[in-house]
């Protein structure tokens, strides 16, 4: 298992969350005292309000992933977190889809949670993911992303 | 010998989403000028490259990053013969 | 299936969370954009350091889910979240078990992190629950959380 | 008729955790003092009830609460017959 992975088909959050418990019990024993996870899923509409067909996600092969190791290795390390978990679609999601796991546990809550909302945020910011809106058969890229 | 056939002084350039799409090529091989006086073709950087290639608008824009072998880098930094050079559009993650 | 619950036996979380999906799914069609989720477990040592045997949690019937239930609807109403689930366990809980569930739906991620995040820190602080960690057979009272 | 028998001027106090412990009681039914002048025994409060069952120590510690008819209360509110007392140790939950 690893702990990064971008998946080009659909995945469900909650598998890949017990899928991550079972390799963490391997090699931890014991559960960590906090967990905190985000799930993030495609929208019904786009930008422009127009209902969405699909987003499109584009990514760099090699950089992506070398990149979210590396946010998730500074994240940890800056909150002295025990252990991350990320799987982020690529390709086409559908609406109601998710396409972005972020999980991490820690000794603490609020280790936990403040890793993982900042991993999430420098995911969106840093990671190189393009995302088009395709609505009534046209593609759109996105500038930017939703608001906090 | 022809500039072009040299791969030792050649830089790959990628480009992404919106801006592959607006400039119509998502990577091609670019030469490196060979620098002033030897042929160490070093100097050239990821500003000069974006204006030879006639990237769209001419001056470039504030929101789009450069990678050089793939670990993000400034506008100004070296290009040396061999590197993979990125335009990247803004990103939007997660 | 309620979404306020204290749980007298070990549960599991992501089964918890899954059939709250169900229940999501089966009121609100669409899966929401954002959801945060917490999970706190029983650490193997006590305040003392002391290996610990059981964390044993007393509530007071009644008031315990009304307050959780009133905390939640104003986490929720703050924050423009749109569903909530918690699950807090009573009784003799087990190291590595976990002891509480908070998990928040949300149209963006800020709200769903904040609302689950505040969540969480009311019910350490405003619920009534009591903590007796036994520890060498001998069983202590906390009179209060570990810090954020 | 001994005023002990009268279920209408009668509270229910309650004690949790370390406090019921340390009372070695967790509830029992408390008289309301007789108002003066009348037979409504409204006005006593959980204070005077805190010292009333020489809780202790006898003046109410900070970190203990208390909920009345099982909602969050004030030390001073009134107490009325019928009502539930329940006074909190200091809560640590999650």
């Amino acid at each position: 298992m690893l702990p990064i992975q971008l998946e080009a088909d659909p995945f469900e959050p909650l598998s890949a969350l017990a899928e991550w418990h079972q390799f963490l019990a391997a090699g931890l024993g014991i559960r960590p005292a906090a967990e905190s996870h985000f799930v993030g899923r495609v929208r019904p509409s786009g930008a422009n309000d127009a209902p969405l067909e699909a987003l499109e996600l584009e990514h760099y092969p090699g950089m992506t992933e070398a990149c979210i190791a590396s946010l998730a290795a500074a994240a940890t390390g800056r909150h002295g977190a025990n252990a991350v978990l990320v799987r982020h679609r690529i390709g086409l999601v559908l609406p109601g889809d998710a396409i972005v796991l972020v999980a991490v546990t820690a000794d603490h809550r609020g280790p936990a949670q403040r890793c993982c909302q900042e991993l999430l945020e420098s995911l969106k910011h840093e990671a190189p993911f393009w995302k088009r809106e395709w609505s009534l058969g046209v593609g759109r890229w996105i500038t930017g992303n939703t608001p906090l | 010998m022809a500039v072009s056939a040299d791969p030792a002084s050649q830089v790959q350039v990628r480009l992404f989403a919106g801006l592959r799409e607006a400039m119509g090529w998502s990577e091609q091989l670019v030469e490196l000028a060979p620098a002033a006086g030897g042929s160490n073709p070093a100097g050239t950087t990821p500003e000069q490259l974006w204006r030879q290639l006639n990237l769209q608008p001419a001056y470039p824009p504030a929101g789009v990053r450069v990678a050089v072998n793939q670990q993000f880098a400034a506008w100004d930094s070296s290009l040396f013969a061999g590197d993979e050079l990125a335009f990247l559009p803004p990103i939007s993650g997660g």
